[in-house]
């Protein structure tokens, strides 16, 4: 439990670094009349040091339609010469003088700026007073997304002990998930049956996490369906997709010892389109009878026609997805569904390997913090503090 | 497992366990006699709706709307009605709005450039390059969307048409999305809502409300409830229901019906079937597997 | 051993990239982390013949062996043979290029997009039938799930809104809280193990691009 | 000429597609096929044209305007590697480098967009000031309902969080808590069924659209088919009893 305590001290410690970095500059004014007031410039922050933020108000009593164009001056000395940088027809407040390739503007972090800000109505112009003295700087590090940077290190920390410790020996408990259990079993059924099992990783591209996972996953299964010599066919629906499972396939039969069982066949391309690959998938289940369908990956639209065409054949049908909108169809139309996160607990589940279990470990410990931050929020908003409310900001 | 495959079934159990080619045949009927024949049947506004209307009003005249219509002619059926709805709100009263449309699916700017020509220019004689444009598809979505941020000019050197963006006169003194009023988006799925709210607003705090297909409005709302999006249309009905606020009937509207009774038949069937289940569990001495 | 090193070595060094990119402003890094993601696009793009060879080889398996339904194959090598030669043909020949009025935007809107928007609309069909099977009051949960959803269905069209008052104001209400809770909850589950699944695969500890 | 013919091939595809709700059938195994060869000759023209020669071989081949392009040209080449025997193990190369790429975005993505944007978007208060007041004005379910909302949201997303626990066996308090969280799950997943099945109808209200309007083709190819089907019942080629 030592851990745990180091975990809370550091997080004790990153809520007041935390509230700091959300403090804003307080405004000074400078009254100002019928143009442009309280001209305020400063560095964009979190950037590259080639910008720079300017605000400002309009009186209150201008009339606003009169307005046909705002035009924004420039110099490096407070003295002037001020040159035109930028016009707009446009009624805003505010401005990001940034560089532009195409005109050769530049805003360079050697210098110092002053702005004025001219208001125009198509006959004459009012420019404001002079800004205060600017210069951009390079932010090495963006800090509005420190707390970003800190919840993701404590995950990561956490990740890292677990695996450590659950290498050096230390047992982690992993409550029973029916849907991987029946998975195992189901291959046994089809193996009696005679007939193959089907594997579909999504139809997502590799850009989603989840396809990537599913390789993972189907490395297990392949494995699985080595040791009792069932038939797999793997069906994909993204071109990148298809090297990534041929490996992966090939793989698993060679750490089952039986790489003799791969052959070209196994993983089969059925186009980007979705739908064409509902279809071919389809036609697979209704010819070729699989006798255990295992959907998992991230799905879309396609989810309930391939699982109502795989009750028709009378499979088992297991299903795993992160995507929310198709959970509830493999939930109605599939015998087993993994929901969300537990379908990233697959590999863990089946490999039970301490590297894997880990993660899991550090995953509940992140919910017990989510818990913490609702909870808690939740009683000190209905008092009315909106501490860590503004500690999530993004 | 179906359980009772060994006991005889009765007549009650055939009905329940009943070929699926009938519900089949049911729904295709009532869908396809009200759209032969229309019952012109009331519809009312939900407050998303009005949400999204109330969005779009609050944008000041002449402000430039940003209009990805991140869809293909898979979602067609539902989105289509709304880019028009959408575009009859933006053209009816003269308020000048400068429309920037463009596509993250690869078959979506066809679509949109489809609806422009019959809505815009028919119907409001908008001209093309002056009240809005069509920039096109542009493939690498989430980084076609952050470096927007960056620059549109330089995101889309060139338009649907291929036509260099700088020469057209909407596009003068754009640069990225501090120069925009309203993100109007109207999306499939991925990359849509989710990814424009995750790169776009929640990066530059950009105004947003999105037109969805149903499927996916759920997986919205909470963007919906954070404020996030500031209005949403979901669905056909989203689109008949921004018809009715817009009083412009369409497509959308005609096609209300056939919803309306395709539900109902889903939910008969769903009775007579808990009805068959409860009645043929009392008759059974057993309960099998549940 | 070095020679398994290199992949995983690779997949460490673009995805600190990218972690780091987002973190860091610095235009300079932030230009290269660019310039990698469109470098990944165009790896992607790459493995797009790899899935035509893909589907050659499939098929063209079956009409050797003479599988059943083995002459169908022949239809799918046939049509992307000539959809390949279609599209691949350069623009400024007449039957080229993608333009509008080529026979390859024509194939795409006779042949791909019907059968897109059709096949999608089967779902209109599964979606009552698995209805009408699964829900059913045999457990609490299937009956709770049963019962929301009815609820939700006759909220959803103007003709609920008449049959049953106040069913549409309900239905805002289910959609806007209670299926948010349970989102909610998952999109958080699902986030944390998303971004452990990528953490593993940056460190190598889970190697989906395969082993030695 | 050919536009009319496109609407014939249209019309009988859609019909072809939709024949499968009676059965796998010639015409659904033609449509199929057809399908799978026109999409897949779609994708890779697509990607060759709008990927691969405007960002890799224009810039790479006319003008050699920059070599770093050599790297992902390199990395798309060793793809194909995996086509020899030997040589196979490069191929993981390029997989590597888009897992990785691909990987690392999808932190941020999830980090930032979801995991704290939804943690911190269910911070609210127990009592919604606004929804009493509302209560007291026009009292009604509905409004009533708004009072529980934020209630329901603290507690509710708090059990589903801990429905996933996996490190804990779900019994005593936890198993309650967790019982409660895979009902709530349940609601949420009937609430978006039923919002999803306004949705399918319309796509089928399209299809159903398209053949009234094309009711002529629609007429005689669809007799045609079920003249068709007739005939193969009768001469014993399929069971129109059986679905596959």
């Amino acid at each position: 439990m030592k851990w745990a305590n180091f975990i809370y001290l550091f997080l004790l410690c990153c809520i007041p670094v935390m509230g700091f970095a959300q403090i804003v500059p307080e405004d000074k004014s400078v009254p100002e009349l019928r143009t442009v007031q309280n001209l305020q410039v400063a560095d964009a922050p979190n950037d590259a040091g080639d910008a720079v933020n300017l605000f400002w108000d309009f009186p209150k009593d201008i009339d606003k339609s009169q307005i046909t164009e705002i035009r924004i001056y420039r110099s490096t000395d407070v003295s002037g010469p001020f040159r035109q940088i930028d016009a707009f027809p446009l009624v805003t407040d505010s401005y990001t003088d940034e560089p532009d390739e195409e005109t050769g503007h530049i805003v360079s972090t050697e210098e110092t700026y002053y702005y004025k800000v001219a208001l125009y109505n198509g006959s004459e112009e009012m420019i404001s007073q002079v800004s205060e003295a600017v210069s951009p700087e390079i932010s090495f590090f963006n800090w509005g997304r420190l707390n970003v940077f800190i919840i993701l290190g404590i995950y990561f920390a956490l990740i890292l002990y677990f695996i450590r410790s659950s290498r050096k020996g230390k047992e982690i408990y992993i409550r029973t998930l029916p849907g991987l259990e029946a998975l195992e079993e189901s291959v046994g059924r089809a193996t009696e049956m005679g007939k193959p099992v089907l594997y579909m990783p999504g139809i997502d591209e590799a850009n989603n996490i989840q396809t990537l996972y599913s390789m993972v996953i189907l490395r297990y299964v392949t494995q699985l369906v080595a040791e009792y010599e069932t038939p797999l066919i793997v069906t994909v629906g993204k071109a990148f997709v298809v090297p990534l499972a041929e490996e992966t396939v090939r793989q698993g039969y060679m750490d089952a010892g039986r790489p003799d069982l791969y052959n070209q066949d196994i993983v089969r391309y059925y186009s980007d389109e979705q739908f064409a690959a509902a279809a071919g998938v389809s036609g697979v289940i209704l010819r070729e009878k699989p006798a255990t369908n295992i959907y998992l990956g991230s799905f879309y639209a396609e989810s309930l026609i391939l699982a109502e065409t795989g009750f028709l054949t009378g499979s088992i049908q297991i299903a795993g997805t992160g995507n929310i909108h198709q959970l509830p169809f493999f939930v109605v139309a599939c015998d087993y569904t993994l929901i969300g996160e537990e379908f990233y607990a697959a590999s863990a589940y089946l490999s039970k390997d301490p590297k894997l279990l880990g993660p899991l470990k550090a995953a509940d410990w992140m919910k017990i913090l989510a818990i913490g931050f609702i909870g808690v929020g939740a009683i000190l908003e209905t008092f009315g503090i909106d501490l860590f409310t503004r500690l999530l900001q993004i | 497992m179906p359980n009772g495959m060994n006991a005889p079934e009765t007549t009650l159990e055939k009905i329940e366990r009943m070929d699926r080619r009938i519900v089949f045949l049911a729904i295709a009927i009532t869908i396809i006699l009200p759209l032969i024949w229309p019952l012109g049947l009331p519809i009312e506004v939900s407050p998303q709706v009005d949400d999204f209307h109330e969005a779009i009003e609050s944008i000041p005249d002449g402000s430039v709307v940003l209009f990805p219509n991140d869809y293909d002619p898979a979602s067609k059926a539902e989105l289509y009605p709304m880019t028009v709805a959408i575009l009859h709100h933006f053209f009816k009263e003269d308020r000048n709005l400068k429309i920037i449309g463009l596509g993250l699916f690869p078959a979506g700017p066809p679509l949109l450039q489809k609806a422009f020509e019959e809505v815009a220019v028919e119907q409001y004689g908008a001209e093309y390059g002056k009240d809005f444009v069509n920039l096109g598809y542009k493939e690498g979505r989430e980084i076609v969307m952050a470096s927007m941020g960056e620059s549109i000019p330089k995101t889309f050197p060139t338009d649907f048409f291929g036509t260099p963006i700088d020469s057209l006169p909407i596009m003068l003194g754009i640069k990225n999305y501090t120069d925009i009023a309203i993100l109007v988006n109207v999306s499939a799925g991925y990359p849509g809502t989710k990814e424009w709210v995750q790169q776009v607003v929640s990066v530059f705090d950009v105004l947003m409300v999105s037109g969805t297909t149903g499927v996916s409005a759920p997986e919205y709302y909470p963007y919906y409830n954070s404020g996030q999006l500031a209005g949403m249309l979901e669905g056909l009905k989203g689109a008949a229901e921004y018809e009715t606020l817009i009083e412009k009937q369409g497509i959308a509207t005609s096609g209300m019906d056939a919803q309306s009774l395709g539900h109902l038949v889903i939910i008969l069937f769903i009775i007579v079937g808990n009805v068959l289940f409860i009645l043929n569990r009392r008759n059974k001495t057993k309960g099998g597997r549940f | 051993m070095a020679r398994r090193s290199i992949p995983t070595a690779i997949a460490f060094f673009f995805g600190a990239m990218m972690v780091v990119n987002y973190f860091v402003p610095w235009g300079w890094f932030s230009d290269r982390a660019n310039q990698v993601q469109e470098w990944g696009l165009i790896v992607v793009a790459f493995a797009y013949i790899l899935g035509a060879l893909n589907v050659m080889r499939v098929h063209g398996h079956k009409i050797q062996r003479k599988d059943e339904d083995w002459r169908f194959s022949i239809v799918t090598i046939i049509t992307m043979v000539v959809m390949l030669g279609f599209g691949l043909m350069p623009e400024q020949w007449a039957i080229g290029g993608m333009e509008r009025g080529s026979p390859f935007l024509w194939m795409f809107d006779n042949m791909y997009v019907p059968m897109m928007a059709t096949m999608y609309s089967l779902l209109a069909f599964f979606i009552a039938s698995a209805a009408f099977r699964a829900f059913k009051v045999r457990s609490l949960e299937a009956t709770l799930l049963a019962v929301t959803a009815v609820i939700v269905m006759i909220g959803a069209v103007p003709l609920g809104g008449i049959l049953l008052p106040g069913s549409m104001e309900l239905r805002t209400w289910i959609m806007e809280t209670l299926q948010n809770v349970g989102k909610r909850g998952i999109m958080i589950g699902v986030a944390l193990g998303a971004i452990s699944t990528s953490l593993k695969i940056i460190l190598g500890i889970e190697r989906p691009y395969g082993r030695d | 000429m050919w536009e009319t013919l496109g609407i014939w091939i249209q019309v009988f595809l859609t019909l072809a597609i939709f024949s499968f709700l009676y059965r796998d059938n010639p015409f659904y195994k033609f449509a199929e096929h057809l399908f799978v060869g026109v999409a897949t000759g779609y994708w890779v023209v697509l990607q060759v044209r709008n990927v691969l020669i405007p960002n890799l071989f224009q810039p790479l081949f006319r003008g050699f305007s920059d070599p770093w392009l050599l790297i992902p040209l390199f990395l798309g080449l060793v793809l194909f590697m995996r086509l020899s025997d030997k040589y196979s193990y490069m191929s993981r190369w390029g997989m590597a480098a888009v897992v990785g790429i691909f990987a690392g975005l999808a932190i941020f993505g999830f980090g930032g967009g979801d995991l704290i944007i939804q943690i911190r978007s269910n911070i609210m208060p127990f009592i919604d000031t606004e929804a009493v007041q509302a209560f007291t004005q026009n009292a009604g379910l509905i409004t009533f309902l708004n009072i529980l909302s934020n209630p329901i949201f603290i507690i509710g997303v708090i059990c589903v969080l801990f429905y996933f626990f996996f490190s804990k066996e779900h019994t005593g308090a936890l198993g309650v808590v967790s019982k409660t969280g895979i009902y709530l799950l349940m609601i949420s997943f009937g609430a978006s069924y039923g919002n999803t099945v306004m949705a399918r109808i319309s796509l089928f209200i399209d299809r159903a659209q398209f053949g009234i309007v094309n009711w002529i083709p629609t007429v005689i190819i669809g007799v045609l088919m079920i003249i068709a089907f007739v005939v193969l019942a009768i001469t014993g080629k399929v069971d129109p009893k059986k679905q596959f």
